[in-house]
């Protein structure tokens, strides 16, 4: 055992800060979202330029070859601050090309990813294939030197502002459901693709995706015909280092405190809500123990088998309480949304993240599968 | 001892929801939520069809309905996500019915039983407290000062003010559509049309004391608790109906143990809050229910509503946050509801308040 | 709608109170348990002399022919006053005699359990046959006259202290599970039977029950023959509209509530403290709304599909959350058993049922049967 | 950064495990607990094996490990229910190692390690607060006075005893087993041999001030929250053995969805647990960690005792509860275990009133 972390991570934590701490002062100096946008567009320009994006990629793969302890802290400091970058791109595409694509896939993708002008959707669930992510039935045919497309994707989200769409779609319909699926790259403005929106109670944007008769050339299948399942499940391992890191909980924990200290010097005496805050921060901690212990099994080069799944199912529900109960704890004010400013405490990032919160607790896999994958893979429990 | 609804009360609820389903879809609902204003046209058949004086007296222009009957009123039609101030307006009524003076009485009631008029309470200042509130009437009979957190405070024409006089608490009636009076909107997890209110020099009327106010704070807890119930409710509803219908891994999600169990839970969360709260309810309507009473069910129905309709996302998946089905509307204005006339934390607070006073469990 | 109880039920608790408050008084002078069986005995007797045993039973049936509430009110007081009375035998054995024993059988066994000579133990549980109580493998073989029984009981609590066993057996095994059941009472001085004790961790005695060749009369069967799973599935309504009174959860409360008044004025103080207590309070409101609920659905001579399993759940965990909570805020206080007069608090009494609590979690029918329950026959879900 | 055990602490594990499931069978508990005294034979063989030196310096007859090893050593041995004092004969040896002055350590230290002495804290007082004692030293060098609920009090041969000279608090070392030294044993639900001690003018060397009060209480929260983690781990894999192989309906139950996620549940909660009680011990070990997150980790481990072993039982039905059986041992030790040194409420409570500092959340 050893609950030291390293200097060098300490190090590049002091680093991460700083660069947190610059962008986000640009980001509250933007106007609006393009301003925003514009301001994701240099940190990842700036992220790239130190080697960040692929801090702990394998060297031979062009990446820095440090601890996944690396990715750990910085994907820790960029969720507190609040600042997206990569996303699932750089995160699971990449990886994903890295592992399965051809030489030449690799050369037309990559650099454009790292880069930050190539962006993907994904293109996964299907309005009958949700949790039951075996039953997809979007069809791709060999068509001479092409792959026709045929189907309907749904919570493609970005699926409107990304260049590319990383496509799963069924090539053997003979095929057991786990069998029969591929892999597929597809530049988003090919003909035939309709982009729908869906809006959503986050305030958030996803799709719906429309193909009729989308065509596109061989070398868009990426990896082996027929096992896209495997190619999409054997991810990089360094990736899966912080599914769901504390970073941001944490910040909204601390802002909700900050507020009440300055705002709510009577309440903030009460015992009543300094236990409730007591709870939310031993629930946090219960959180950041869940996301090392992860951690720490993916840098001994080992594979977790259920602590991913807790930290995401706690990680989830967590975002839910801990949102509620502040709004809880702000009452009236709780319940005001961002678009007022002055009178909205921590620029209504509470009431935000609750109305966001559901997301998590279905998407990525169900907590009700997540918790069946920690029973059989974990306990051993039977089938 | 029955809590079974009565003859009257199943009417009720029977003929609103019949009145909103086939009179209200909810592409109304998403019209009249984006124009930021409250629903006028359901306002005015609302009046017309009677329901607005239910709990008035008939020489009011009412139906002499009691208070949990407009508690049946308010859940039926909360649970077609309306946007019309009836809980507001039942607690403003309400209380002017049995508070104010017979004159004052006489000559609004039958405004607000026909619709002409709407009146809202208007309590809370900056501090969001029901305890703490500062505004002084003068001694030429006008106030000054500013409510916040004001429902539907933009669209009534009168407010029920909570203020004092010689240092006497009080609620005071003041016409809203006047220079004296300026709204400005906040926007709100329910998308509930809510202001804050400036007052200048706003001619106030004298409506009743401590007692009046009292009751005034119960009646607004307990109808914005029917509204935690009712949207729970709704959400439990269109669950079962959207898990028993889902085919994932061939079969129906509702067959799955966890997923029934979520649902186990929901039910009996929902069961015991509309127990909670109507018993509540019709005592406060006797004088009989005191605060402890009416913080446990406001607090146990503030938790269901945002436990039960998070859920329901939950077991939703996707399809329950998109803004085209309607399950949204029931768990934002069920949060909002439950962050209304007190929260469950703070009404937690109130039962601590009076913990040691012994309680009659029969 | 209506939360009033009527005035002859207040009269009746009323008288209810004056009576228990009596007993309580005798028990407390009691110097053991033989003393305190003594003072059972006399309220046993008190009772069936005032017509309370038998208070909401048809008058048909020799009951006093009242409201189901005035079962309610009579159990809620004896709960919250901790006396036992009457128990299965009044409750559950002579209901099910009465709708389905033959003349005969109701004159042998109803006058000795309304005096309390005739007590009953229940033999349903078996080794194999615990939730899935139809799997159950004890047999019944008519041989001439008479029924011969093998095999072997469980968790038969009071078989040590009882009269009479009401037993399940099976009678037919080519038939399917439910089917094929028969009931019988047996004396428990059958030869053939042996009673082996079980302790529990709740200080509380069960046993296990064996049976060799044990013969009993042809007319020891009730009820008709392979029909024995309808005949206790059809207990009379009026003895479920109390499955889980309020009452001694509710008077623990209370007197932890006392004890931190009188002992522990600093504590009580404390607003973290205090709203654990609201919690508490809250939660038993829940309960007395869910007993209620069940209640009102009986007295309108309904059927409740739901609320039973709703009560009961909701009872059963609240035991769990009541005790340990109580225990967590008297600290090591809470930890001291019973036995130590004099230093702990309460009697011991939440500690007692914290160890006791788990009982009511599976027995009865497991709670995760019970939320099935709901889902199946309350909310319509498909099995 | 690394969570795994060391080479070290896998041995301790491995070689306490196979040790105590060859020569410990359940029997022997039970005999052990009826006979309401520790279990000697058993205390005589760790000195023997060197076990009780685990965090002793070389010098003084030890292995010089560390607590992080010492908790390995207490995790492993409950999970055997054994009834020996190894968590407070940890706690008072390295308290004494660590503060009391160089002669004193000396004289004692390597009669704990070889078991001969065994000495236990003495802290509570009637409040059972850590923050609340009394008993003056007296200028004679004696002390004279109550202390409650003293684990092991009365098998020991020296009390820890937190005590003030001049009004200055601190620790005396007592020779127990002497006349001006009384015991009375109390029974509490973790049958954990435990007593009230009365001291009479009992002779009191002493060993340190405030710092050395602290360290004290600081590891005797995080050994009562290994004894936590300890049974729940116990119960839980108890739980995943018996509903694996537990058939009912024509299948092990532990197909059922509902017992798999309350399985689940119960891993989540028991490894997040371990996590921060290693964690917060390893630091106070090297003096780095404060009263929050001793704190922290001592409330979710107590947390996790209560519901993962009573979890257990509902899974286990009957079987669970009978005393031939054994997860009684783990439900009954890991509640005492969670009301010893602090509550989950207690502990909360001091979290609570540190809340306003800021955080690490690395």
């Amino acid at each position: 055992m050893d609950y030291e972390w390293d200097d060098d991570i300490l190090a590049f934590q002091k680093e991460l800060r700083t660069f947190c701490e610059e962008f986000s002062t640009d980001l509250r100096a933007a106007e609006d979202q393009a301003g925003r946008d514009l301001v994701f567009k240099k940190v990842h320009g700036e992220m790239e330029r130190r080697g960040w994006l692929r801090i702990a990629w394998p060297e031979e793969y062009g990446g820095g070859g440090k601890s996944p302890f690396y990715q750990f802290v910085m994907v820790q400091e960029f969720s507190y601050a609040g600042i997206p970058y990569g996303g699932l791109s750089v995160g699971s595409i990449a990886p994903a090309l890295l592992n399965h694509g051809t030489d030449e896939q690799k050369q037309k993708f990559l650099p454009g990813i790292l880069d930050g002008d190539i962006t993907f959707a994904i293109g996964y669930s299907e309005p009958n294939a949700g949790t039951d992510l075996a039953a997809l039935q979007t069809r791709a045919v060999k068509d001479g030197d092409e792959w026709v497309i045929n189907g309907q994707k749904i919570w493609t989200s970005e699926a409107h502002v990304s260049t590319h769409l990383w496509l799963a779609a069924r090539t053997d319909p003979t095929a057991a459901k786990h069998r029969g699926i591929s892999m597929f790259i597809l530049s988003m403005d090919t003909p035939g693709m309709t982009v729908r929106p869906l809006y959503t109670m986050s305030g958030v944007r996803t799709n719906e995706v429309f193909f009729e008769d989308v065509r596109i050339p061989a070398d868009s299948l990426i990896g082996e015909q027929d096992k896209g399942w495997y190619t999409v499940a054997n991810a990089l391992d360094f990736e899966r280092v912080s599914l769901a890191p504390t970073g941001q909980l944490a910040r909204q924990f601390d802002r909700t405190l900050e507020y009440l200290k300055e705002e709510r010097t009577e309440q903030i005496a009460d015992k009543g809500t300094r236990q409730r805050l007591a709870e939310l921060k031993i629930d946090l901690h219960v959180l950041r123990a869940l996301n090392i212990v992860n951690a720490s099994i993916i840098a001994n080069r080992e594979t977790p088998t259920m602590e991913a799944s807790m930290t995401k199912i706690w990680s989830s529900e967590l975002r839910y309480r801990l949102s509620s109960m502040n709004m809880d704890l702000l009452g009236r004010y709780g319940g005001l949304r961002s678009d007022d400013e002055g009178l909205t405490p921590v620029d209504g990032q509470n009431e935000q993240t609750y109305r966001g919160s559901p997301i998590l607790r279905f998407g990525g896999g169900t907590n009700e599968v997540q918790r069946n994958i920690i029973a059989h893979r974990g306990l051993g429990l039977p089938r | 001892m029955d809590v079974s609804l009565s003859e009257t009360q199943r009417l009720i609820q029977d003929s609103v929801k019949a009145f909103v389903e086939s009179e209200i879809p909810f592409s109304r609902i998403r019209e009249v939520e984006s124009s930021g204003d409250m629903d006028r046209k359901l306002w005015k058949e609302l009046a017309e069809l009677g329901w607005l004086g239910l709990p008035l007296a008939e020489e009011h222009g009412g139906q002499a309905g009691g208070l949990a009957d407009a508690g049946v009123l308010i859940e039926a039609l909360t649970r077609r996500a309306v946007l019309v101030p009836i809980a507001e307006s039942v607690v403003a009524a309400a209380t002017l019915q049995r508070h104010a003076p017979t004159d004052v009485a006489a000559d609004i009631l039958p405004d607000l039983a026909n619709g002409t008029s709407i009146a809202v309470p208007a309590v809370l200042e900056q501090e969001d407290s029901f305890k703490t509130w500062s505004i002084e009437v003068g001694a030429d009979g006008t106030l000054t000062g500013k409510k916040y957190f004001v429902d539907y405070g933009g669209q009534a024409t009168h407010h029920l003010v909570a203020a004092r006089s010689d240092g006497e608490p009080g609620l005071y009636l003041v016409q809203a559509q006047t220079p004296a009076v300026t709204t400005s909107a906040v926007q709100n997890i329910g998308k509930v049309p809510q202001a804050i209110v400036t007052y200048e020099g706003a001619a106030a009327t004298r409506v009743c004391g401590q007692d009046g106010y009292e009751f005034l704070v119960g009646l607004g807890r307990l109808l914005a608790a029917i509204q935690c119930v009712a949207c729970s409710q709704q959400a439990l509803d269109m669950t079962v109906d959207y898990v028993a219908m889902r085919v994932q891994f061939g079969q129906p999600i509702g067959t799955f143990q966890a997923v029934q169990h979520h649902c186990a839970n929901m039910a009996t969360h929902t069961l015991a809050s509309r127990y909670l709260v109507f018993e509540a309810l019709w005592r406060h309507d006797r004088g009989e229910a005191d605060d402890t009473q009416i913080a446990v069910a406001k607090t146990q129905a503030s938790r269901t509503a945002t436990e039960v309709t998070m859920m329901a996302h939950q077991l939703h998946g996707g399809m329950g946050l998109v803004t085209e089905y309607d399950l949204h509307f029931f768990s934002l204005r069920g949060k909002q509801a439950a962050l209304s006339w007190g929260s469950s934390e703070e009404c937690l607070g109130l039962v601590s308040d009076t913990i040691e006073e012994p309680e009659q469990w029969l």
